[in-house]
């Protein structure tokens, strides 16, 4: 049961990874960038109960803290960085 | 040796010919250094496997268990990946002092600009 | 078992893929995002490995600092790479020397988690042994980190030094110089 | 000393530095820090002089660092080579850094001196931790100890082009060291250990595999690229020519060396000659290289038109000497190769001086700038003169004594093409000292330029240049400080290395 949870974590990580190589925007990266985090906090939390070892839980809880941070800064310098908006526009041309 | 043994060295290869890869081709100094961090993390990758023992768990002790992991190439990447961090802080504040120098990122706009003077 | 494998050879595959479009990729700021995912997938491949300090700091330091370091000099700097003539032949022959030098090497080791392997027997056993009594924490690579190569410590302290030094050295005036000249700047 | 110092001497060669570059920050004036550097590097050549007394009398020196024992903690080892790189490395900065720094205030903000000072604490720092320590992975701590330091004082260089080549030399460097941390995995992964001396009496029983050969190769890739071994020098004229003079004079008289001992240390220390040169034929790959950069360093020198960048160029010639001289793997190569670790390092060093003086007065190193500074700066002139003399291997200096046992060493080996390469090297080194010895006497100054009287460089760095310059010249006519050591250090080391494989 355990083991199947860890399996589908590994495809559903693979399918947010397609949408975060091939864009096409920006927010598509973002977007796949955090859900990928989020993937991976719940991997690591079923990873702890596969091996037989569950009080590895804070790590999973770290990363999620983490991932949540990486995701502020990575929005902040998107909304108010000089380069945000001009991103965008050449992503779209891209595709 | 089997595949089942071999598929972790396989994609260290992999990666770390992609990371130098990048160094080597891309001129822009910003992909430089994550073609570094790449180059980099691939060989943290084949310390940890080294590291790994079949069976075995994390190396904290706890009563019950008796197989753990080796913990020493954990320590050493644990160090080097601080070296790493530390080595991109500063490749990252030279690349804006860079930019802001000449205006660009580019190091053949830049070998350009000097009129070719930079035999290297 | 092979669950576990599914796992490895699944991040491992995550990490190639997005290695090779970091190398493809000219859109500075995506590659920085696909840079964090391929740290974070480092980072879950060495909790797999049983090695929960190292992504621990894998997570914090190579999906967190560096990616925000790297976000804050595309913010001071340009988004977008050029497209440049490259000089694609020798890197190509170099790096493929390379990959077979390191792969001659890399097979010719023990299977990755072979109890015999040379890396198992000698050094570390004694860390697992002695480290209960002669340090007395239950995390062998704090013990080995903090005690029996505590100079490696020291000098990791030492290279974030170096580095913070460097880093003020360059930047020191930089940003304030920026906030106060914020528009002629940009 | 305190009788129970001299015990942690080999700790105190790294810890004395290192305490003094978060000293020197925290002072903050520029003179203040200055004194402290100055007291660092004076107290680190007593150290490395006591060491080198105590390893000559008394055999290896070993010191177990948080008192756990060798192959599971780490220890510093210090034999006969270590302590003469220490010597080396020490001289250079105890004679540049407190001599030096009328040069430093020329061409340093005075905000950011303070740093400067840490940064060259640091450097020196890494390079003992280098030539001490006895652990594989601490040797890659203290390396990219070393190369950061070393990448930060090459950025204080003035301008856009010195923060590129600095980051040029990052990459090269940290792409070197990474290879250097592969070839220590793969050894780790071959044997299980990380202890020099451990790990290199494990290895007879795997030398069948190939990981060891693959090993060997990354590590000796790895170094050669941190000693800008020709091909692999690209990161190096630039770096050096584009860092303040005192930071030339510093590195090129010392950073190269630390990376050569690496390579002696890796190839004949921890694999053995045997190994290295029987079984792999490494000279095969080391002799072309370092030929090849003895000509092509001088070459490229020749036609360069900043002085600064001529000498960089020097370098790669001479670091290529030296390689040359290790790979001819016979006690007479390897000890014509340390004698010329320290002639080299004095004489650039001296040289580098030279020229931070000239740009103190000039502003400018080209050889356009030099026109005429013959007759402005008479004494920084013959400094220079002395010291390149010395380079080029003319009787009576230092550079003489090691060209000619580099010759003989060639020679006993009946490698006549080496030795032709050697003296062609030399040849080229003549030529363009002759370019600037033409252009400061012979020609008339640039016209426009206030050239009434004398104006020498600042007199503590004139101090400094000569002291190195006569050194050269003493070494040249005393050998038994040079190659006496060089001799009994380079047999120890082949002894230590030679059955093993048998």
């Amino acid at each position: 049961m355990i083991a199947a949870a860890a399996v589908v974590l590994v495809v559903s990580m693979a399918m947010v990874l397609v949408r975060a190589l091939r864009g096409p925007t920006l927010y598509d990266r973002i977007l796949a960038a955090n859900h990928m985090g989020s993937s991976a906090v719940l991997l690591i939390a079923v990873y702890g109960f596969f091996d037989g070892r569950p009080e590895f839980l804070d790590i999973a809880l770290a990363y999620a803290l983490i991932n949540f941070i990486a995701t502020i800064a990575v929005l902040k310098y998107f909304a108010y960085g000089d380069l945000g908006a001009a991103g965008v526009r050449e992503e779209r041309n891209d595709a | 040796m089997s595949l089942s043994g071999s598929y972790h060295y396989l994609a260290v290869v992999l990666l770390m010919v992609t990371g130098l890869y990048v160094v080597m081709v891309n001129t822009n100094l910003i992909k430089k250094v994550l073609g570094l961090n790449i180059f980099q993390t691939s060989v943290f990758v084949f310390y940890i496997s080294l590291g790994r023992l079949e069976g075995g768990t994390a190396p904290i002790l706890a009563d019950e268990l008796s197989r753990y992991a080796n913990p020493l190439p954990h320590v050493l990447i644990l160090t080097a990946i601080v070296v790493g961090v530390a080595t991109t802080a500063l490749a990252l504040s030279l690349v804006v002092q860079i930019h802001r120098a000449h205006g660009t990122m580019e190091e053949d706009d830049i070998d350009d600009r000097e009129g070719g003077a930079t035999i290297s | 078992m092979s669950t576990w494998h599914l796992i490895n050879a699944g991040l491992l595959g995550f990490m190639v893929a997005v290695a090779i479009a970091v190398a493809a990729l000219r859109n500075l700021f995506a590659a920085v995002m696909l840079f964090a995912i391929y740290s974070l997938s480092a980072a879950t491949l060495f909790v797999a490995l049983d090695a929960v300090d190292v992504a621990f700091t894998e997570a914090a330091v190579g999906a967190g600092i560096s990616s925000i370091l790297m976000l804050a000099t595309l913010a001071a700097t340009d988004g977008r790479e050029k497209q440049h003539r490259h000089r694609r032949a020798l890197p190509l022959v170099l790096c493929l020397a390379l990959a077979v030098v390191l792969f001659a090497g890399l097979h010719d080791l023990a299977p990755v988690g072979d109890p015999a392997a040379p890396a198992h027997v000698h050094v570390a056993p004694r860390y697992l042994s002695e480290t209960a009594t002669e340090v007395g924490v239950p995390n062998v690579v704090t013990a080995v980190l903090a005690s029996y190569r505590g100079y490696d410590t020291l000098g990791e302290a030492v290279v974030i030094f170096t580095a913070g030094l460097g880093v003020t050295a360059l930047l020191g005036g930089h940003f304030r110089r920026r906030r106060s000249g914020k528009n002629g700047d940009v | 000393m305190i009788p129970a110092l001299v015990d942690h001497l080999p700790a105190l060669q790294v810890v004395t530095p290192l305490l003094c570059a978060p000293l020197c920050v925290l002072v903050r004036p520029g003179r203040a820090a200055h004194a402290i550097a100055s007291f660092g590097a004076i107290a680190s050549l007593a150290i490395a002089a006591r060491l080198l007394a105590e390893v000559l009398d008394h055999g290896v020196l070993s010191y177990a660092l948080g008192g756990w024992a060798a192959p599971w903690g780490i220890e510093y080892r210090i034999d006969g080579l270590g302590a003469f790189t220490l010597v080396i490395v020490t001289t250079v900065a105890a004679v540049v850094f407190p001599l030096s720094r009328a040069s430093v205030e020329a061409e340093v903000e005075p905000a950011r001196r303070h740093l400067f000072y840490a940064a060259l604490m640091l450097s020196l720092a890494g390079m003992a931790g280098i030539a001490v320590t006895g652990d594989l992975f601490n040797l890659f701590v203290f390396l990219e100890i070393a190369s950061l330091a070393a990448y930060v004082l090459v950025a204080f260089g003035r301008g856009g082009p010195a923060k590129l080549a600095a980051l040029r030399y990052l990459v090269a460097g940290t792409v070197g060291a990474t290879f250097v941390l592969i070839g220590i995995g793969l050894l780790y992964a071959a044997t299980g250990s990380l202890n020099m001396a451990d790990v290199s009496a494990r290895l007879p029983q795997v030398q069948q595999s190939t990981a060891l050969k693959s090993a060997f190769a990354f590590l000796v890739i790895g170094i050669a690229i941190k000693m800008a071994l020709f091909p692999l020098h690209a990161w190096l004229p630039n770096a050096y020519a584009r860092a303040p003079s005192v930071v030339g004079a510093f590195l090129a008289g010392s950073s190269t060396k630390v990376a050569v001992y690496a390579l002696i240390r890796v190839v004949f220390g921890v694999f053995g000659a045997d190994y290295a040169f029987a079984r792999l034929s490494v000279d095969w790959v080391l002799l072309p290289c370092a030929a090849a950069g003895v000509i092509a360093g001088g070459v490229v020198a020749l036609f360069q038109s900043d002085v600064k960048r001529m000498f960089a160029w020097s370098s790669v010639a001479q670091v290529a000497y030296m390689v040359l001289g290790a790979a001819l793997a016979s006690a007479a190569g390897l000890s014509a190769a340390l004698v010329h670790m320290m002639n080299h390092a004095l004489m650039k060093a001296a040289i580098f001086l030279a020229l931070g003086g000239i740009v103190y007065r000039t502003g400018a190193v080209s050889i356009d700038a030099l026109a005429g500074i013959g007759r402005r700066m008479p004494l920084t002139l013959a400094g220079l003169v002395v010291a390149s003399l010395g380079l080029v291997g003319v009787p009576f200096t230092a550079g003489f004594v090691s060209k000619w046992t580099l010759l003989r060493a060639a020679l006993q080996g009946d490698a006549w093409l080496l030795a032709t390469v050697i003296v062609a090297g030399s040849l080229l080194t003549l030529l363009y000292t002759g370019r600037i010895v033409e252009a400061a006497c012979l020609r008339s100054p640039p016209p426009g330029s206030v050239s009434t009287g004398t104006a020498e460089a600042p007199p503590g760095v004139l101090a400094a240049l000569w002291l190195l310059a006569g050194a050269s010249v003493f070494l040249g006519l005393d050998t038994s400080l040079t190659v006496g050591v060089a001799e009994r250090v380079a047999g120890a080391l082949l002894e230590s290395a030679a059955g093993r494989w048998r």
